[in-house]
């Protein structure tokens, strides 16, 4: 049941973009057409998964056994940014195709917030390594939900005539807003 | 080099390439640390000083970092401004700490930092990047101000906690998400505008 | 009642000249027979200027796989070998004849009586209906003689007359019924024999109730043919749709009817064939509409081909008053003529005037997403969509969207409430898709 | 003293342990790719207008690099000088290119060709072209609706909304041939430049006979075949009742200009001549003016 | 005429227009409002008039100074628009909330995406609930139905139906009052029966076609009624379901706003089922009592995908030689 | 001065380098802030305990008392100069929140009425259940619930049909609010030194836990 829980809250009443602003960047950047925002889901949704356990492990076996909590920012961010790097490099040697499909997203990742937000955010809520991987699954799909919703909106506003000064970001945000707004009715069914 | 040219480089991120208006980067805590006028002033000046001691430390050693060990190199540098900034802000202002949030350690990943260590520290002298990270720091900072200063205004009737009109009329949803986005949303159109005119 | 499963309109039927007995049209002076078809390779001059020639006498000879015979439809001596400006200003070949008397070739059985009996085999029948030149009439032109020959492997078990006539303003192939109903039966019968099908369904739309009543009594002396009422709805005459509403057989995207094996005929054409069969005569003249709201006299004329369609109208009583868009065909899939002096062709059903105020379209509005032409679209497309591609260029959207299958029946323009040109950007998108498809296949 | 050293160690050790990774996998994994097509593309206008054949800027740098020698590439838009760069970074010669440019090549503006019917359709040359030869006469004239205008990307032609006649700015045209593959009517031609931008060519595409070209059209070619026989340099030939004036062996000697009965051979950008002023066409007024 | 025209075919046009569509939904919704203006009178009236006005005032303004285009103010969007956030407002109201949500609904959710035809939400809808979380209080104080009641913003209040239903107290009205409308809510929503005429005179003129409000309706029932089954005291039955709350107005009118819905009947199917299990999600779990809206307006955003991967039934689909 | 070369050496010193000073920045930072992170969060409590008490001498052992709900609240038991019982605030916890938990600390009176309440934690909605800060402090219809004991006055939503009324419409923080308050009246009622007040369900496990880290008596 936690495990439900937690799933729905994270897709849907605490979307990761939609209610706790995170992954705006890529959000706004990469959501453009369904395919490259399903690409950069499953980026996100891959390295998160994995970065998440990394981190949470060595949380528990570095940072909190020798006390030295006030780490946690510095070896996150230096684990995550080296397993992206990882990837990138197996990937493209593994599995061109998907490298191809994936490439271009995982530079883009390192910086984007949702991937340390995610490791912090699994210590401050206390989650066992279990919980950890499914809150990062879940939050991941709940980002590829957004993405792949919005992406579709901008496609098919890419057929309209849009007034002057609302192309590009404001229209974005403005529609981002709206979505948050239709998100928000998710409110209270997990606490 | 001139005075001239040295106040460019402080201006150049107010206006012609404002971090959040222009650029659009660091959007999330754009977003999310503005629900009020001083939070966003507080996330700004934060983020202002993480900019300004990584410029500086960055132009500093910038000669003597070999080119593989850039980018992780940074990325050390940055990081450990942002965990002095969060610690100090938890010593002594714990309650901004608090509404701030996981906002603080994210600066990490804030694309402006890195971006103007690359773009701008890792080519320049030390003054000139310490130029470079207040007026970007400080151009960050103001949008977040405005943008915290019209959600205030909008959601509650009160900027910096003064009251203009009773919080009955105040429209809610600005303080909340959708209206975090709908707000800098007009706000960055407003501004395409204004350049254009 | 039966009908088409997927989409359709019902646009006022306005059938002024329903009921109008076929006048013959005056011989005129000269004729300007085209040689070239709407489908398919121009046909070969086979007679030279200052060649004098006989009614139903052979003047062009099919050239290639698609194509017709061309005979003169007039006697008199050829003026010349020349282009002529064809309804859309566009030059095509054409023999000049000046007319002379009017001689037939005495092969060309011209008594009114009728010859039920055909003692021919399948191969005579094809070969016949070849040399008469006999193209479709329902519009596309298509030579009846390589519709009789199914490619190998594929085999016809119905044969569908297609008496539908679902266009508004056109009533020929409904006069046609009531005047030369026994002939078209026994048109059916013969076409029935070259395809060795031993059911026919005659499908008639039931605003022509009189039709309707008049073949159900004759076919009850003819073996093996059915006559069908449908529901009024355009487009049922297209052939895809008319098999889907006859046999419930949806022919799938990309193929022919034959591959469902349906072969469609229209009554014209079989009444073609049945002049052609049993009384030798090619095909020279056809059954026209000239009609409209304000046309002074609406009604149906038995008109020879190359003549002139202004001389034509000038029997019917001239252009009306206030006429803003002469269309040839009908006012769904026909073309706007840019001027009268076009010669008549086997396709040309009809002449309408349409009035001023309906000839010019309203403002282009934006598209409020109403998926009315979805709904009406009989190929189950979404016309909106392709519009949109069509507009910006995305040729492999457009073909992954399936524009190939449009069949230009106009619907989704005619229900658009934003009056959006629907189909021009459709067909714009059909031809550069084609283009390309065809370049793919070139290729490899 | 202690925490320091702690976190010295925690630091280090992470540090140390995904260098050490990240170098042995990168090793193993490497894929190598020509850095020299980044380069390249850089070089390039960034225009990716296709005028090149290839799809996109970085698709004719990926040919570029590939390619033994740089002939048949040419980047219309950057011109001889970007093509001089690339060869730089690739150490190959590069092939020059005279310059040319867009003429259309139809003169047929309302006063030269009454309109016989009204369009209604979508305005659109294509949707037009299919549907009907055009509003006046001559079925091989300017549709005037401006496909080529919406084709251009440097927004060099533009239709005239006077004329109904496209017209192309020299300065901005960078011969990328989008016009040319936009208009239905195959009126637009990339001409040479020429010296000064002189050009002389027949601006007419009518390969109807001579009276029935003239009925249509004041300023049509009704190949009378003057020009050809007035030229000295065997410039001009004449095919389905049509002269063309062949840009390589044209010297621009103006002979064909003044035999022509109608008109129809057009010239640009010359000094202007005293003695057929009065004659001169609207359209040669404002094109010499 | 000297000179013929030409134009492709077709050379005839069906005579609809997008005004005759606004204005035929503006009479379909007439039983509706006469129902809020008798149970709620004054108030309703107030409301009602305040909110076409604004948003074809607003559109104008924008249309005239911001867009520059050929004016679509006369099209009936607008008042259309307006009369559907009246109808989902309730009648106590304070004029000036109802002026915001005009401007919310017409500036924001129509015209800053270029006006008719391509909002991806439904506007009425986004100036509702833009209203609902801005001014929670006013939005969820709903007046007493009083017959030919003169009461504006004094009213007596009632609660919903299933703000009873969510807080357990309370008597549920009986059936007959639910349908007939005789309880409290926003001032179009009430009465079951009058929507129900306004789906008739729509799917007669064939305005809308009857996927969308019966796949939505049918849903909610067949969701509302296994719930029921499993426990019927947590969950209140099925027909108070689909009679209470802006269901009904939801489903006929919101939901099937041609610019935000799929365009092809597999697609709005997709999309009914999806708002009719969102609305008893958010009814059931939710913070909300009533969950119409935002059900509509989240389906609104999986529209376009919807487009993208659900295609009407293509001719010939079923054969396979 | 010209880039360092990106040879091995150089990339392991470099970098080892900048670890080394991140790593003494931050140890040296810490060390720094330690003390006062620690006694900002426990001087939140402090003035909490401080704010929702009547005035007092000195504070007792913290007890921790388990509840109903399964959670266990701390105690802090406040004495005159007489060592004289006269009252207790209790950290409370409510799971009813609209978002997330409510914490608040409360004070009884010796005789259970309510003193005072601090609000610790909430994550509800700005503008709307934050209300609660100020809002059940308030002179105001009847929101107010000092002075108000649990035990007499009945402490529910009056839509519930208690006395008090909610923070307009918002009753989900209301209720979440109010339930605090019984958490921690349940709690005060069982704890070892309330005298004549009948817990509801009579003193049960009572555990006594000395406070280790900080002596609350220096907040006076
Ligand atoms: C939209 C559309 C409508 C058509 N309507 C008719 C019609 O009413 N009557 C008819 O005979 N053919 C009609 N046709 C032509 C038929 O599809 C088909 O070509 C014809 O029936 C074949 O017979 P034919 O070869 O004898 O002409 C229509 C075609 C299309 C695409
Ligand atoms: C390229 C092409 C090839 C065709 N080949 C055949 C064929 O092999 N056999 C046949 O019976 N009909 C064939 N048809 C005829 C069509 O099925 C159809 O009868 C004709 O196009 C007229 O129909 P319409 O008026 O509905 O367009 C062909 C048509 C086209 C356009
Ligand atoms: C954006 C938003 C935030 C809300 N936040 C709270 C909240 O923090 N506390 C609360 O009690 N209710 C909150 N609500 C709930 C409503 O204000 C309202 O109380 C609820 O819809 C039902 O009211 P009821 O409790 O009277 O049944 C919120 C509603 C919205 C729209
Ligand atoms: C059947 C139908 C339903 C409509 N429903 C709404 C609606 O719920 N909300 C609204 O703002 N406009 C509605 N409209 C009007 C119009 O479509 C709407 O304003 C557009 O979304 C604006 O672009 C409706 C129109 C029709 C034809
Ligand atoms: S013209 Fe084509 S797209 Fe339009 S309704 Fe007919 S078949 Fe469908
Ligand atoms: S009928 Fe017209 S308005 Fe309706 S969806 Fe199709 S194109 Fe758009
Ligand atoms: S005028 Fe034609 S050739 Fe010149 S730039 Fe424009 S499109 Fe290219
Ligand atoms: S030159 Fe060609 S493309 Fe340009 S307007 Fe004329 S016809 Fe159209
Ligand atoms: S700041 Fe969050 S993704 Fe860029």
């Amino acid at each position: 049941m936690t495990y439900i829980l937690i799933f729905i809250s994270a897709v849907f009443v605490n979307n990761i973009v939609l209610s706790q602003f995170l992954g705006i960047c890529p959000f706004l950047g990469v959501s453009k057409k369904i395919d490259t925002a399903l690409g950069m889901s499953g980026a996100v949704a891959f390295v998160m998964t994995i970065a998440t356990i990394f981190t949470y492990i060595i949380q528990k076996t570095v940072l909190e056994p020798f006390n030295i909590g006030f780490l946690q920012t510095i070896t996150f961010i230096l684990i995550i940014a080296a397993l992206v790097q990882l990837v990138e490099i197996i990937l493209k040697k593994v599995s061109p195709a998907l490298y191809q499909a994936l490439g271009v997203f995982l530079p883009l990742i390192t910086t984007n917030c949702t991937i340390l937000g995610v490791a912090i955010m699994v210590i401050q809520k206390d989650f066992n390594l279990l919980e950890s991987v499914v809150f990062a699954i879940s939050t991941a799909l709940g980002f590829g939900l957004a993405l792949v919703l919005f992406a579709g909106i901008r496609e098919q506003l890419s057929m309209a005539k849009l007034p002057k000064g609302m192309e590009g970001t404001p229209i974005s945000l403005l529609t981002a807003g709206l979505l948050a707004m239709a998100f928000m009715g998710f409110a209270g069914i997990v606490k | 080099m001139s005075n001239n040219s040295n106040l460019k480089v402080f201006l150049n991120g107010f206006f012609k390439e404002n971090p959040t208006f222009v650029l659009i980067l660091g959007m999330c805590p754009t977003l999310a640390t503005t629900s009020s006028a001083l939070n966003g002033l507080s996330m700004g000046l934060a983020t202002a000083f993480v900019l300004l001691g990584s410029n500086v430390v960055i132009s500093l050693l910038k000669n003597i970092i070999p080119d593989n060990v850039r980018i992780p190199a940074y990325v050390v540098v940055i990081a450990t401004f942002v965990s002095v900034v969060e610690m100090t802000m938890q010593a002594y202002v714990p309650a901004l700490y608090d509404s701030l949030g996981i906002f603080i350690p994210l600066i990490v990943v804030n694309c402006i930092v890195l971006g103007r260590a690359e773009a701008f520290a890792a080519k320049n002298t030390v003054f000139k990047s310490a130029l470079d990270g207040l007026g970007m720091g400080l151009g960050f900072s103001m949008a977040l101000t405005l943008l915290g200063s019209i959600r205030e205004i909008l959601g509650t009737g009160k900027i910096f906690g003064f009251t203009l009109y009773p919080d009955r009329y105040g429209m809610l949803i600005f303080v909340l998400a959708p209206g975090a986005f709908i707000a800098l949303g007009y706000l960055i159109a407003v501004m395409n505008k204004l350049k254009k005119a | 009642m039966k009908t088409f499963r997927i989409g359709g309109i019902h646009p006022k039927e306005n059938k002024f000249s329903a009921g109008k007995q076929i006048q013959v049209a005056e011989l005129p002076k000269q004729v300007v027979i085209p040689l070239s078809h709407y489908i398919g390779t121009p046909s070969e001059a086979v007679v030279k200027k200052g060649d004098v020639v006989k009614v139903g006498q052979l003047i062009g000879k099919a050239n290639g796989f698609i194509s017709a015979n061309v005979h003169s439809s007039v006697s008199g001596k050829v003026n010349k070998i020349d282009v002529q400006l064809d309804a859309t200003g566009y030059k095509r070949p054409a023999v000049y004849i000046d007319v002379e008397g009017d001689e037939w070739l005495e092969t060309i059985d011209r008594s009114t009586e009728i010859k039920r009996e055909c003692n021919l085999s399948k191969e005579e029948i094809v070969r016949k209906i070849q040399d008469a030149g006999i193209v479709g009439l329902g519009g596309a032109t298509f030579p009846t003689h390589v519709k009789l020959s199914p490619p190998p492997g594929k085999k016809a078990n119905i044969l569908i007359i297609n008496a539908v006539e679902c266009e508004s303003y056109l009533t020929c192939d409904h006069q046609l019924m009531l005047e030369k109903g026994e002939e078209i039966l026994v048109g059916t019968t013969i076409l029935m024999k070259a395809l060795e099908v031993n059911r026919a369904v005659i499908g008639i739309e039931s605003n022509k109730k009189d039709a309707i009543v008049h073949l159900q009594q004759l076919a009850k002396n003819f073996k093996g043919i059915e006559v069908e009422a449908l529901k009024v709805r355009y487009p049922q005459g297209g052939e895809k749709q008319l098999i889907d509403a006859v046999v419930r057989r949806q022919v799938p995207s990309g193929r022919i009817p034959i591959e469902v094996g349906a072969v469609v005929q229209n009554v014209g054409t079989t009444y073609a064939v049945y002049e052609a069969v049993q009384k030798n005569k090619p095909m020279i003249e056809r059954v026209m509409t000239i009609t409209g709201k304000t046309a002074p006299n609406p009604g149906n004329y038995l008109v020879r081909l190359g003549t002139y369609l202004s001389s034509v109208v000038d029997q019917a009583g001239g252009v009306p008053e206030g006429t803003g868009k002469i269309v040839g065909g009908g006012p769904m899939m026909g073309r706007s003529l840019m001027n009268l002096n076009v010669p008549m062709a086997k396709g040309s059903s009809g002449v309408v005037f349409i009035k001023e105020e309906e000839s010019i379209r309203k403002p282009v509005k934006n598209c409020i997403r109403c998926a009315k032409c979805v709904t009406v679209c009989p190929m189950g497309l979404e016309p909106f969509l392709l519009m949109n591609q069509s507009e910006r260029n995305m040729w492999a959207e457009m073909e992954d969207n399936r524009t190939m299958d449009c069949i230009e029946c106009g619907s989704c323009s005619y229900t658009c409430p934003s009056n959006r040109p629907l189909l021009d950007y459709i067909r714009f998108g059909k031809t550069t898709v084609g283009g390309i498809i065809r370049n793919r296949t070139a290729k490899k | 003293m202690n925490l320091i050293v702690i976190a010295l160690l925690t630091l280090g050790i992470i540090g140390a342990v995904s260098a050490i990774i990240l170098y042995f996998v990168a090793k193993k994994f490497h894929v190598y790719e020509d850095p020299r097509i980044d380069e390249v593309e850089a070089a390039l206008p960034a225009a990716n207008c296709g005028g090149c054949g290839f799809p996109g800027c970085r698709g004719f740098a990926n040919a570029c690099v590939k390619a033994d020698t740089l002939d048949g590439l040419f980047c219309p838009v950057g011109g001889n000088d970007t093509m001089q760069k690339v060869a730089g970074i690739l150490g190959k010669t590069a092939v020059t290119a005279v310059p040319t440019v867009a003429v259309v090549r139809c003169g047929g503006t309302c006063d030269h060709r009454p309109r016989m019917n009204e369009y209604d359709g979508v305005k659109h040359c294509f949707i037009a072209h299919n549907l009907y030869s055009g509003e006046t006469g001559c079925s091989w004239g300017c549709l005037g609706l401006g496909d080529c205008e919406v084709s251009c990307e440097f927004d060099a032609i533009k239709v005239n909304p006077v004329t109904k006649l496209p017209e192309v700015d020299e300065d901005k045209c960078t011969s990328c041939g989008a016009c040319v593959k936009a208009c239905p009517k195959l009126l637009i031609e990339l001409r040479k430049k020429g010296p000064k931008s002189r050009r002389i060519y027949v601006s007419c595409r009518n390969e109807d006979k001579g009276h029935i070209a003239k009925k249509s059209c004041d300023v049509s070619c009704i190949s009378c075949s003057k020009c050809e026989k007035v030229c000295p340099h065997e410039a001009i030939t004449i095919t389905n009742n049509l002269a063309f004036i062949h840009d390589d062996k044209c010297k621009l000697c103006r002979k064909c200009v003044e035999v022509c009965p109608t008109n129809a051979i057009v010239e640009l950008n010359f000094p202007p001549r005293k003695v057929k002023e009065e004659s001169m066409t609207p359209k040669e007024e404002q094109l010499v003016g | 005429m000297d000179k013929l025209i030409i134009s492709p075919a077709p050379h005839i046009h069906g005579g609809d227009s997008v005004s005759k569509n606004m204005t035929g939904v503006i009479i379909a919704l007439v039983p509706a409002l006469l129902v809020g203006l008798y149970f709620f009178g004054l108030g309703a009236l107030v409301v009602t008039l305040t909110a076409v006005a604004s948003c074809i005032f607003f559109e104008y303004l924008i249309q005239k100074f911001m867009l520059k285009g050929s004016s679509t103010v006369m099209d009936g969007s607008a008042a259309l628009t307006g009369l559907l956030l009246a109808l989902n407002l309730p009648s106590n109201i304070p004029v000036w909330m109802v002026v915001i949500g005009s401007l919310v609904a017409i500036g924001i959710g129509k015209m800053s995406f270029g006006g008719l035809g391509n909002n991806p939400f439904n506007p009425a809808l986004i100036g509702r609930v833009f209203l609902l979380i801005s001014f929670p209080v006013e939005m969820t104080t709903w007046p007493r139905p009083v017959p030919f009641s003169a009461a504006y913003l004094d009213a007596e209040t009632a609660p919903t139906t299933l703000a009873m239903i969510k807080g357990h107290f309370g008597e549920i009205p009986s059936t007959l009052d639910l349908f007939i409308g005789n309880m409290g809510g926003s001032l179009g929503e009430i009465s079951a029966v009058a929507i129900l005429i306004g789906l008739v005179y729509l799917l007669v003129k064939k305005i809308i076609t009857w996927h969308i409000p019966v796949s939505i309706l049918a849903t909610v029932f067949i969701f509302t009624g296994i719930l029921n089954l499993v426990n019927p005291e947590l969950y209140a039955s099925p027909v108070v379901h689909l009679f209470s709350g802006g269901l009904m107005l939801g489903a006929v009118f919101m939901a099937t706003d041609y610019v935000t819905s799929p365009m092809n009947p597999r697609g709005m199917l997709v999309y009914g089922i999806g708002i009719g299990i969102i609305t008893v999600v958010i009814r059931t779990f939710g913070a909300y009592p009533e969950g119409v809206s935002f059900a509509i307006l989240i389906m609104n955003a999986f529209t376009p995908l919807i487009n993208t991967y659900i295609k009407p039934k293509r001719f010939g689909e079923r054969v396979k030689i | 001065m010209a880039q360092l070369e990106s040879s091995f050496k150089n990339m392991v010193l470099v970098l080892s380098a900048i670890t080394l000073f991140a790593a003494v920045t931050l140890a040296s930072v810490y060390t720094l802030t330690k003390e006062p992170i620690a006694a900002s969060k426990t001087a939140k409590q402090q003035n909490a305990i401080k704010e929702v008490l009547p005035a007092y001498e000195k504070l007792g052992d913290v007890e921790k008392i388990a509840i109903e709900t399964g959670d266990s609240l701390n105690v802090f038991k406040a004495y005159d100069k007489n060592n004289q019982f006269i009252g207790a605030a209790v950290e409370s916890v409510s799971h009813k929140g609209f978002s997330g938990d409510i914490k608040i600390m409360v004070g009884f009176d010796k005789d259970g009425n309510i003193v005072n309440y601090s609000v610790l934690e909430q994550k509800e909605t700005p503008g709307l259940g934050t209300k609660m800060v100020d809002w059940f402090k308030t002179d105001k219809g009847n929101q107010n619930v000092k002075g108000k004991n649990p035990a007499t006055n009945k402490l529910t939503v009056n839509k519930d049909g208690g006395e008090v009324d909610a923070i307009t419409a918002a009753t989900i923080s209301s209720r979440a609010f109010l339930d605090a308050i019984h958490n921690a009246y349940n709690a005060y009622a069982k704890n070892s030194d309330a005298p004549g007040v009948d817990g509801e369900s009579g003193a049960t496990h009572v555990e006594v836990a000395s406070t280790d880290s900080v002596n609350l008596n220096d907040i006076n």
